[in-house]
């Protein structure tokens, strides 16, 4: 795709029009997922299915006053869940849908993915801060240390793909497991490949991208039973409809990029005619199972998560960038 | 407990876990001076609901106070009823037929199972889980269903009366009865394999908030805070009433004193209520269900008398000092809960205010229970 | 066992009372037996002392009435036998123009005890020593009877209204409450 | 070191036993009664507040012997009758129940021997307003009469 502007002003909208109506379906995909684990329907009233579930709650959300608290920072306040969203729907324009449909192929895809991603933990910073309510504090706090701590094993996973392939640029990273299932970096079958340990990375980045999210059982930072509604405490209508968007286009972009650095992006698990259907149903499946886990597990600690993260994922992943980084001078 | 870690805090700001919020399951406020999340000193502020139920005793006859006793703790009603039952009929000698008792001590333990599945279900969900407080939600529905079929009411029924009870239950109390005790142990079974083996809930319990035998001794704490830090204290065990000596069950008792440990003996009265429902229904004798003349006026002789009787929520005593009218002269509750959360305040200094809230989860709070 | 400790260690309270030890001895108590006869006539006022009640019919075993001065020494009697705090209720006896504060301990093992304190003081002005130093458990329940009675626990740590509003200056369990 | 792997290990198997779990219960049915649409029928038993009952040509059984006013704990019942010449017995002519202040003990339908008040079955009583729960007992009987 040549860089013109009405490309950019085509692509830019296509990626907030798939943001924003994944951010809708996927509320309503969790709100029924979650009741059939809890063995109750879930939505079913407005439309069939309960599909009109998501543009109704948006024009409610909508339709609510926004309200910033007496002494709030109102520049901060109001620059926060903006900051929540930009970034997300920014990232979409670097992910590789199919060879052919992807908004910008930059050659440091994998970098600029990163750079938004880490915008995320700033807009909460600012929300928590902004809106002078105690429980948003403490909220802040936490997720920003959890940001930190769990950006480096994800970097670190990251590298070691990159290193595998030579190039940042995700179409190239994609292409190089082209073909069927085995040549993903799932599965340590290639040649040039042997490390055993690429699962367990799998494992890691997947891990790093719940808590990269505050999804799941690393949600401290929106903990509802204590700290009653984390940073967006005091955010009223579309405030608080920004967030949500924002949270779920970052879950969006968590699972295409486990989808591209691991399961082989839009490539076709038996080598056929590979196509964005493949790329679409694998991010569909991961978004299954993140929605799956967080009705599953309880909250962790502070202190758990951050021992989780310094103790246990950063060890491993140094050691697997290590040894694949030795395997690869061998072969 | 080790010694209070004092944390010499040079500037730390009072958070009102206020009358609403998510953790404290009622109108109950605990302000605590944080020094970031960690907990410098707290203190409990009670009385939010507050309906001076002594003061309506001493007003009404005894037939007109007993409904009042299952509106203090709505979740384990029939304890509190048995407990006043118990007490009057001990004052003014009343007989109570065999097969009244065996009902109530069957019906006193589903009550205990459905109250320990409510608590079961909001502490994990404290802790984040969701999931797990529908299906012992749905579990307590089955509970109640049956209770409802034989005493009219869901939550407050007023079932018992002094002497006996107020109809009798049918066959098919006992059949429902005997199919909901497998399907119960097969859902603890499924609770256990969910909650109790995950890594993350037992990272979370384990060491969280330790109670020592002293303070608990010191607060007069009782039920699975007592029983979690090795006391092996259960009023049906240790002051024998109505027909539980009839019954062989044994008490769970923990002595780690942490919040797991008080989850785990939670966990296990259920099972151990099942048991003494089963031996309750194979027991059953038949025969009448009140006394062949019901006193019509009751008035117990001048005197103070004390009962003490094992709730959902631990050792609830009930004082009568009866000055021989129809209204009794003073009428004392001794809720379990009100010490229970007194030991709140000294044991959570030092702590995160998630393991806080977390500690709070363990000790089982209803708090118009407290307050009375 | 635990039964004849407590009741030889809080009997050490009341030397004068030693004299009839016949009530001491008897286990069945003397006064209880001449309370329910002569139940028309109000009864003398209990003089202080210690007195083993029948557990059946009344709930608890010892049954010891005792001068406020002397409440702080029995009830560390009574922590040193490792006994738990189970209330604190406080009695308007309005006729007699006198309020009573009954303390129940009560035990966690198998040998069952529960020891009852009573103590009388006079309706106007009501004040009692503080056991909180010795019971931390007891800080509430006296709070709470200060609500109810009116009756001012001295050094109590914190004695603000604990049930009833922060500026409630009524006690509503009084016999003369109007509400 | 062992312990290190061990417990991650247990660990991951512990989450993999919980999500096995929610994965059965995801495909089991689901419970719930739908209640606008479904509603479930109340047992034989249950305690909707109390209701007069008529015999066969529809005036109510009660003979105004104020029983259930005195036995009423929370004093919610109020009643008046007046006394016929002809017949012997009283005719009820007001039976108000305050539903707001009653506990639904049951000592009204203990206390009256001549079967005249039982429990309804009515349990759906939202409403905004505090006058609705003033019921009129004998207007609702001939109203169900009619």
């Amino acid at each position: 795709m040549k860089l013109t502007l009405l490309n950019a002003i085509i692509a830019v909208s296509i990626a907030i029009g798939f943001a924003a109506l994944n951010a809708a379906y996927l509320v309503w995909a969790e709100r029924r997922g979650a009741g059939r684990i809890q063995r109750r329907p879930g939505p079913n009233i407005n439309g069939p299915l309960g599909l009109l579930q998501p543009p109704l709650d948006g024009i409610k959300l909508m339709a609510k006053q926004l309200i910033i608290p007496g002494g709030a920072d109102k520049a901060l306040f109001i620059a926060a869940p903006v900051l929540a969203m930009a970034p997300a729907i920014m990232s979409f324009v670097t992910i590789p849908f199919s060879d052919a449909i992807i908004a910008h192929d930059l050659n440091i895809g994998v970098l600029v993915l990163f750079a938004f991603a880490s915008l995320g933990s700033i807009s909460l910073l600012f929300a928590g801060w902004s809106s002078r309510n105690k429980y948003a504090v403490m909220s802040a706090m936490r997720a920003v240390s959890q940001a930190i701590a769990y950006e480096i094993p994800m970097l670190i996973t990251v590298i070691t793909v990159v290193l595998i392939v030579g190039s940042m640029s995700l179409t190239d990273i994609v292409l190089a497991q082209k073909g069927g299932i085995w040549n993903w970096y799932i599965f340590p079958l290639r040649s040039g490949l042997f490390n055993p340990l690429m699962m367990m990375s799998f494992l890691i980045f997947f891990i790093c991208s719940l808590a990269e999210t505050n999804r799941a059982p690393f949600d401290l930072g929106e903990a509802e039973s204590e700290l009653v509604a984390g940073f967006h405490t005091e955010y009223g209508s579309m405030g608080f409809g920004l967030f949500f968007m924002g949270e779920y286009a970052n879950i969006v972009i968590g699972a295409c990029l486990t989808t591209i650095l691991f399961l082989g992006g839009w490539g076709c698990p038996f080598g056929l005619y590979p196509g964005v259907w493949w790329f679409i149903i694998k991010i569909y499946l991961i978004i299954a199972t993140i929605i799956w886990i967080r009705w599953t597990f309880p909250r962790t600690t502070i202190y758990g998560l951050l021992n989780l993260s310094w103790k246990i994922l950063i060890p491993l992943s140094l050691f697997n960038l290590l040894l694949t980084a030795g395997l690869l001078k061998v072969f | 407990m080790s010694e209070p870690v004092r944390i010499q805090a040079d500037e730390t700001f009072v958070l009102n876990v206020g009358p609403q919020h998510p953790a404290t399951h009622g109108v109950l406020r605990v302000k605590m001076e944080m020094d970031g999340e960690y907990i410098v000193n707290a203190e409990t502020v009670i009385g939010y609901i507050h309906r001076m139920h002594e003061k309506m005793a001493e007003l009404k006859t005894y037939p007109q106070y007993y409904m009042n006793l299952s509106r203090m703790d709505y979740l384990g009603a029939l304890g509190y009823c048995h407990g006043h039952v118990l007490l009057v009929e001990k004052a003014s000698k009343i007989e109570v037929p065999e097969r009244a008792e065996y009902i109530r001590a069957i019906t006193v333990e589903l009550n205990r199972i459905a109250s320990h599945l409510f608590w079961f279900g909001a502490f994990v969900m404290d802790l984040g889980g969701f999931s797990p407080l529908m299906y012992a939600l749905q579990d307590r529905e089955y509970i109640l269903d049956i209770l409802e079929r034989i005493t009219g009411s869901r939550l407050t029924y007023s079932y018992y009366r002094f002497g006996g009870i107020y109809n009798d239950v049918d066959e098919q109390f006992v059949e429902s009865t005997r199919k909901f005790i497998p399907r119960m142990r097969k859902s603890l079974k499924k609770y256990h394999r969910l909650v109790t083996g995950n890594i993350i809930f037992r990272k979370r319990l384990e060491g969280n908030a330790l109670l020592s035998r002293e303070t608990c001794r010191k607060y007069g704490a009782s039920s699975a805070v007592a029983r979690g830090s090795g006391i092996n204290y259960d009023v049906r065990k240790n002051e024998p009433y109505s027909v539980y000596p009839e019954f062989d069950f044994d008490i769970p008792v923990y002595s780690e004193g942490d919040s797991m440990a008080r989850y785990k003996v939670r966990m296990e009265e259920m099972e151990q209520s099942l048991r003494i429902i089963e031996q309750g229904l194979d027991k059953l004798p038949d025969g009448p269900i009140m006394p062949k003349k019901p006193p019509k006026i009751i008035k117990p002789p001048v005197g103070d008398y004390y009962q003490a009787v094992e709730t959902a929520r631990g050792n609830f005593g009930i004082r009568l000092i009866s000055d021989g009218t129809k209204n009794p002269y003073r009428l004392k509750l001794r809720s379990p809960t009100y010490s229970n959360m007194h030991l709140f305040d000294e044991s959570c200094r030092g702590l995160l205010i998630m393991d806080a809230l977390a500690f709070m989860g363990s000790l089982d709070l209803v708090i118009p229970e407290i307050d009375r | 066992m635990i039964l004849e400790k407590t009741h030889t260690a809080l009997a050490v309270l009341f030397p004068e009372t030693t004299i009839d030890d016949s009530q001491i001895g008897a286990v069945e108590e003397v006064p209880a037996k001449e309370e329910e006869k002569g139940a028309k006539k109000t009864p003398e006022p209990r003089k202080n002392g210690v007195i083993l009640r029948d557990y059946a019919v009344h709930g608890y075993h010892v049954d010891i009435q005792l001068a406020p001065s002397q409440l702080r020494e029995a009830v560390a009697i009574v922590d040193s036998l490792d006994y738990f705090i189970e209330s604190i209720t406080g009695v308007d006896w309005i006729k007699e123009e006198q309020m009573e504060v009954i303390y129940d301990f009560s035990r966690y093992d198998f040998d069952l005890c529960r020891v009852v304190i009573r103590t009388r003081v006079p309706r106007d002005q009501p004040s009692l020593p503080s056991i909180t130093s010795i019971y931390a458990g007891a800080n509430w329940h006296e709070r709470e009877t200060h609500d109810f009675f009116g009756i001012k626990f001295e050094d109590h740590p914190h004695l603000v209204p604990l049930l009833l509003p922060e500026d409630a200056d009524f006690h509503p369990l009084l016999k003369d409450f109007k509400a | 070191m062992v312990s290190y792997f061990s417990e991650i290990f247990s660990g991951l198997w512990s989450l993999l036993v919980g999500l096995s779990i929610t994965f059965k219960e995801f495909f089991s049915p689901s419970v719930t009664v739908e209640y606008p649409y479904e509603t479930l029928k109340m047992p034989e038993r249950f305690r909707g507040h109390i209701q007069l009952i008529a015999d066969e040509e529809g005036n109510p059984n009660c003979i105004v012997c104020m029983m259930c006013q005195r036995a009423c704990p929370s004093g919610c019942i109020s009643l008046a009758g007046k006394k016929e010449e002809g017949q012997k017995k009283k005719v009820l002519t007001k039976y108000i129940l305050d539903f707001t202040t009653c506990s639904l003990c049951g000592s009204c339908v203990e206390s009256c021997n001549f079967s005249a008040l039982e429990f309804s079955k009515e349990y759906n009583l939202a409403s905004t307003r505090k006058e609705d729960y003033i019921i009129d007992l004998k207007k609702r009987l001939e109203e169900n009469n009619s």
